[in-house]
């Protein structure tokens, strides 16, 4: 009972949804993402792919909010919870869109947990239009928070992070740093001097991905310094559920894209539909679709109305919906035949962003071993 | 009615129903209860199931939401709540669970103002039980080619063939009947009856299971009469009205109160962990051994999954199309429970074989008779296979496979 | 090329194993079994099921040698090695019979490293037509052989040994006693004073299980007082090809019997084998049986030839073995609809020896576990 | 012939083997070969794959236990033993892998006299390079529906279509072509050819793949003239052939020596193992987790059942029936194959996303490439699918699924 009726979810969240639903699919993400591709097939030939995004439909975004939707009132955003920001990312999952939209809304989650003048002042930058990005990791992509490759000495950061996620579409970057053993949260300038970015060359081509190296970088403090990292362990709930809800929806497309070409694909003088060895994987790729989405709904609605149950939840969402990523992702192209392989399909371009989303902060295998501890 | 309290919302309901549970908890059972209401076969199982069953009826945990005319006690959107706490309480399950959870439902849809009025408050009390005869020895998954067939005669229908996979045929007053009316016409040719068992013509033949107990039963039905106001719907239409029984059977039939067994998913998974926590071998508990550990965290995340479907599925804003998760319940649930019980074996390695009656068998050996069991789920009410297939032809739109 | 050429298997073995087929087909051991169990079917009921097995048909395999095939010359035995053992095996897994044969052909492998007159005494009873079964379990089962609960002391023994297979159906047992830290071999008359037997109530119907009790029983050493109990660990490999070879003869009794199920039940007006959701598993589960068959002759060829490496081929074959057995008696179960779950059909006898047979002396989890440590 | 050498027998020849590939194993390339021998495209590769083939064949590797007047060496039972140590000793694989692994097989037994004597030394050689159009756009799993068409003039063939998935074709100078000569006729109506690449009228154009690389190309044929001397057994028994050809394909195509891939299943699973050992994150190795281990050590139990199963297949005593074990290699051996890569970019965790040409990617990004790559396994040559119903009609015997 302690969940609102309705499972936390209202007649403005589904307005919101489909608002974001129509907009995706009158971009074509993917027709400007392939041109912005062209000639770079041959990984053994050197691409360097640029961190593309849509600007003008950055900048539509931004006007109606959406990447200020869970920032507080005070900073002019619209104070909204953890269950609407997933209704947006699942449809940007389904649209596979490169779009800095994803990471800036984790960033609200993080500054949330900040409580600082300066944390609102990014807050507002964001209200403004500014895309965020955030990361912690090590080269050596460890997921345990407390090993951290920044120190800060006196407003300076040294070292490095890995693994930043959207980086050149972001001007600015949230990271914490160590003192002492105390961890705190900074904002960073991406072209402040004393950076230095490597741009990493990924398998997903609808996200960038790098690391940034720091030669004593001045740096805005966000938060208080504190131990064992409590913004982040604060924010992450929100975190998890949002790239799980990413994944829902890009799994979902490709369960309704098979779905259309086992209809109109004749083999044997039948749709393959027909075929069960057809049909029920993917009955089997729906279950694992709706049992992740629903684990999503839960673990946001968790977060925004019981906290102190949000982390199981938010557990819970990620292992399923990793499994969802491999398992949608293979099944779709398997189930797609030769054609599902080649480069012309979307399939591909699908398949690439949720392997990439299955381990993104762990894969199920890490959260379950995370999750059995609390059970 | 001794229920007459009035309730303000659904936290008041629930706080209610959790007092009431607390202190109505029946004592156990001399002979322990089978581990759901399929196996119920002892005289002593049955009354002192019923009664409980009564007990929960009067006190408003049965028929709910359902309009006072028909037995039910009125209430909107309490139903839930009650049947949620139910699951919780860890109470006895409800021996009528197929009039509750099949024959209501189906009536409530297809049947006439006087079956309704007639049949529906003696199911919530379980005064009588009902059983279910639909599939034959020739049609199981392939339900519509099915041949018991019945004949008009002036005002009754005379009845003849055979039923097999029937649950509760020796303690049931009634059986929802599926018959072949025309030969000519596979679908069209079915209608649907209410056939009370102590017809001259039905007798009831137990069927001993691989788990050696009996549980399900022949039918026989030899000129069996039964009159023509106790067909429900239309001459021709008992296609559309087992689908709509199987259908609440596959979903969580929870409209009414139904709760066939007294453990739901996740408290398997309770058990499953609790099982891994005090086996201990060497020194060390299974759940000591992370690769027991993630096969466990898994099936709960499967579980919490089922548990989270069924509260979108009440969600008008997250359900998506109507039928695609309340059809997902049944091949869900009976899969996973197979495997939480292949798992629990798996822990138990060599003491495993121990089966129910041997003195030094883990929790009375109910590990390997529940395995065994769980094929009565994913077999019956529609086969996995079968399942998929429903799912992938109404949900999904593929073509049918046939 | 360490393995003789065509896989240590000649036309010797294989007409062995077709005369084991012709005589276990003949036998029918599955008709006179249920006419023994009879009435025992309600498990509240309180069966007390014998150790059924036909003693007939016994005497005849033993006129024929089968019991002591792999016992030494000396002895009266033929000196056959694994291979040949494993293909009589096979075929009492094809049959699911109730015999002694299983135990006293594994007890033949242990006689073999025990060099001993007493232990040779024991391999003529043998040959002369007495069954033999062996233990050394506590009762929570632990599958460490270091973990001990019968102790020597100036030749009596105390203690019990638990799970015990066909107890009923044999005279004597073997088992491994402690003294000091050290463990010999012993033979024990099942009869003798002090002995006292609790029969287990077990889900397999085709054999026997129970643990014996020792108050000051007299017995005779076989073997000498050797640390890490080094007869078991050198016979091991062949007692877990023993079982996974049981398996795979009992999967494909499944396979067959479920595919030949499939060619003529009729449902929407096709033999059920036409639609790919009985087809595929089929499949599946022959591959996994001819996996397991292929692990389980490269066991018992490299036990016979290659004794170093018998260790890791005899765990990857019971590990093989172990998911055979789980698989195809669930796949079996389920695609003979309600049929194959009724007391009346032979699907449920071989399910139950299959999950038997899949924890006898440790499943797959258990058995990669150890090979792991190997690779 | 180089190779003059009379060998005692098998333990001797082996010894051969390992010593000649120890002493010619050659240098590594500049830039590295692609994962497999589908995947060639550049003239260096080719050069250098040309060579090492032909260096291969010379020395009795290849063509080993075939007779002399095809090229072959004449050997008996030595075809296992050189494949096995090529195998073992992890060099190159042989570029005219098509050439080897199909069209030797079934020219070896549909050819005629002169098309053995004319094409098999320069397919064991690799002077001619071979490539396979059978699929078309419209016809995958579905093969015999093609529609590329030959129509008889004369003494020749002319042949209109298109071909798909078509691996190796711009480097190859001859193609095994299956077209329709009869539009009545599914099955019967279809021929099979052999073609030259430098027809006019031939036209090849790369297929990028979902790894970015090309390597299957679209083959079209307009009027492309085919005489009638390269007409593979007889008109209308094309289905019969590809059967054939494809039989070769899944099972493991060992009696000319093709290998077309340096990386046996069981080196795979090596390098798995070696990967969980060296990936540290927080102190520990992948290896540590008792979790991982399983997985690793489940498939190293399944490439060993695998390995096996060929030697079993080898016996006459323990196969069973014929095709039992060789038909399923190819549908195991693919479906293992991307279960290690997926279980290996779960190890490598963040860092899985690092694709070839990252300098921190390990192993130079090859497991992201080697996942993706697996799909050809379990789509081309008959995809997963089909290889079940194939095992299941023809092994099991269980009715046509159409």
């Amino acid at each position: 009972m302690a969940v609102p009726r309705d499972y936390a979810y209202d007649e403005e969240q589904e307005m919101l949804k489909s608002a974001v639903k129509r907009f995706v699919s009158d971009i074509e993400p993917l027709s400007s993402l392939r041109s912005s591709l062209a000639g770079t097939e041959d990984p053994h030939l050197g691409d360097t792919r640029l961190g593309y995004f849509d600007l003008d439909a950055w900048a539509r975004m931004t006007s109606l909010g959406w990447q200020a939707l869970a920032l507080p009132e005070q900073a002019g955003g619209a104070d909204m919870g953890l269950v609407s920001a997933v209704a947006v990312v699942e449809e940007i999952g389904f649209g596979a869109m490169p779009s800095p939209l994803g990471v800036t809304l984790e960033s609200s989650f993080l500054l949330r947990e900040m409580n600082s003048e300066a944390a609102l002042e990014v807050s507002r930058r964001i209200v403004d239009g500014e895309a965020v990005t955030w990361g912690f990791m090590t080269s050596e992509g460890s997921l345990d928070v407390s090993v951290n490759g920044v120190q800060e000495n006196e407003g300076v950061l040294k070292g490095a992070v890995h693994f930043v996620q959207d980086l050149q579409k972001c001007k600015a970057l949230l990271l914490p740093a160590t003192n002492s053993g105390r961890t705190a949260w900074f904002v960073v300038e991406l072209d402040s001097p004393g950076t230095s970015i490597k741009r990493d060359r990924i398998v997903d081509l609808t996200r960038d991905q790098g690391s940034v190296l720091f030669e004593n970088v001045q740096a805005t403090q966000l938060s208080d310094y504190l131990p064992d990292n409590q913004v982040y362990q604060r924010a992450r709930p929100a975190l998890l559920t949002l790239i799980s809800a990413d994944i829902a929806g890009s799994a979902e497309w490709m369960l309704q894209t098979t779905v259309e070409y086992a209809k109109t694909r004749i083999q044997f003088d039948r749709p393959i539909g027909f075929f069960q060895a057809v049909k029920h994987p993917l009955v089997d790729v729906m279950v694992h679709i709706d049992g992740t989405r629903s684990l999503v709904y839960a673990a946001a609605a968790t977060f925004d109305h019981e906290r102190e149950g949000a982390l199981p939840a938010a557990l819970s969402a990620k292992a399923s919906a990793s499994e969802t990523a491999e398992f949608s992702a293979n099944r779709g192209t398997q189930l797609h035949g030769g054609i599902g392989f080649t480069w012309e399909s979307d399939v591909q371009i699908y398949h690439k962003r949720l392997i990439h989303s299955q381990h993104l902060l762990g894969d199920g295998m890490h959260h379950r071993r995370e999750l059995a501890a609390l059970l | 009615m001794a229920l007459d309290r009035s309730f303000k919302d659904q936290v008041e309901f629930a706080a209610y129903c959790r007092e009431w549970l607390a202190k109505n908890r029946p004592e156990p059972t001399r002979i322990p209860l089978p581990q759901a209401a399929y196996e119920v076969t002892l005289p002593e199982h049955r009354e002192y199931l019923e009664d409980w069953q009564n007990k929960c009826y009067k006190a408003g945990l049965i028929a709910t939401d359902l309009p006072v005319e028909y037995g039910g006690h009125g209430f909107e959107g309490f139903q839930q709540v009650a049947t949620s706490e139910v699951q919780k309480a860890n109470v006895p399950y409800f021996i009528n669970w197929i009039g509750l959870g099949m024959a209501a439902p189906t009536l409530l849809t297809h049947g006439t103002e006087s079956q309704k009025r007639n049949f529906l408050p003696t199911i919530f009390s379980a005064k009588d039980i009902w059983c279910q005869g639909f599939s034959e020895p020739g049609a199981g998954s392939d339900l519509a080619s099915l041949q018991a067939k019945a004949e008009r005669k002036g005002d009754s229908w005379i009845v003849n063939g055979s039923k097999v996979w029937n649950s509760l045929g020796a303690l049931a007053s009634w059986m929802l009947l599926l018959v072949r009316t025309d030969r000519n016409d596979k679908y069209g040719g079915l209608t649907y009856f209410v056939c009370a068992m102590d017809s001259p013509g039905v007798s009831v033949k137990p069927i001993h299971k691989m788990t050696g107990e009996s549980g399900f039963n022949e039918v026989h039905l030899e000129d069996v009469v039964i009159p023509d106001d106790q067909r429900v719907d239309e001459v021709g239409a008992g296609w559309k009205v087992a689908m709509s029984t199987l259908t609440s059977e596959r979903g969580a039939a929870t409209g009414v109160g139904a709760v066939a067994s007294s453990d739901s998913p996740m408290s398997h998974v309770e058990r499953l962990v609790d099982l891994a926590k005090s086996t201990t071998r060497n020194g060390l508990s299974s759940w000591d051994d992370p690769a027991v550990r993630d096969r466990i965290t898994r099936l709960y995340v499967r579980v919490s999954a089922l548990v989270e479907n069924g509260k979108r599925a009440q969600s008008k804003h997250l359900s998506g199309s109507a039928m695609r998760l309340p059809l997902q319940f049944k091949l869900v649930h009976s899969e996973i429970l197979q495997e939480i019980h292949q798992v629990a074996l798996s822990i138990l390695g060599p003491s495993s074989s121990l089966y129910v009656g041997d003195a030094d068998a883990v929790e009375e050996g109910k590990w390997a008779l529940g395995y065994m069991n769980t094929y009565t789920n994913t077999i019956s009410g529609g086969s996995s296979e079968i399942q998929r297939n429903i799912l992938g032809e109404r949900v999904l739109g593929l073509p049918k496979t046939k």
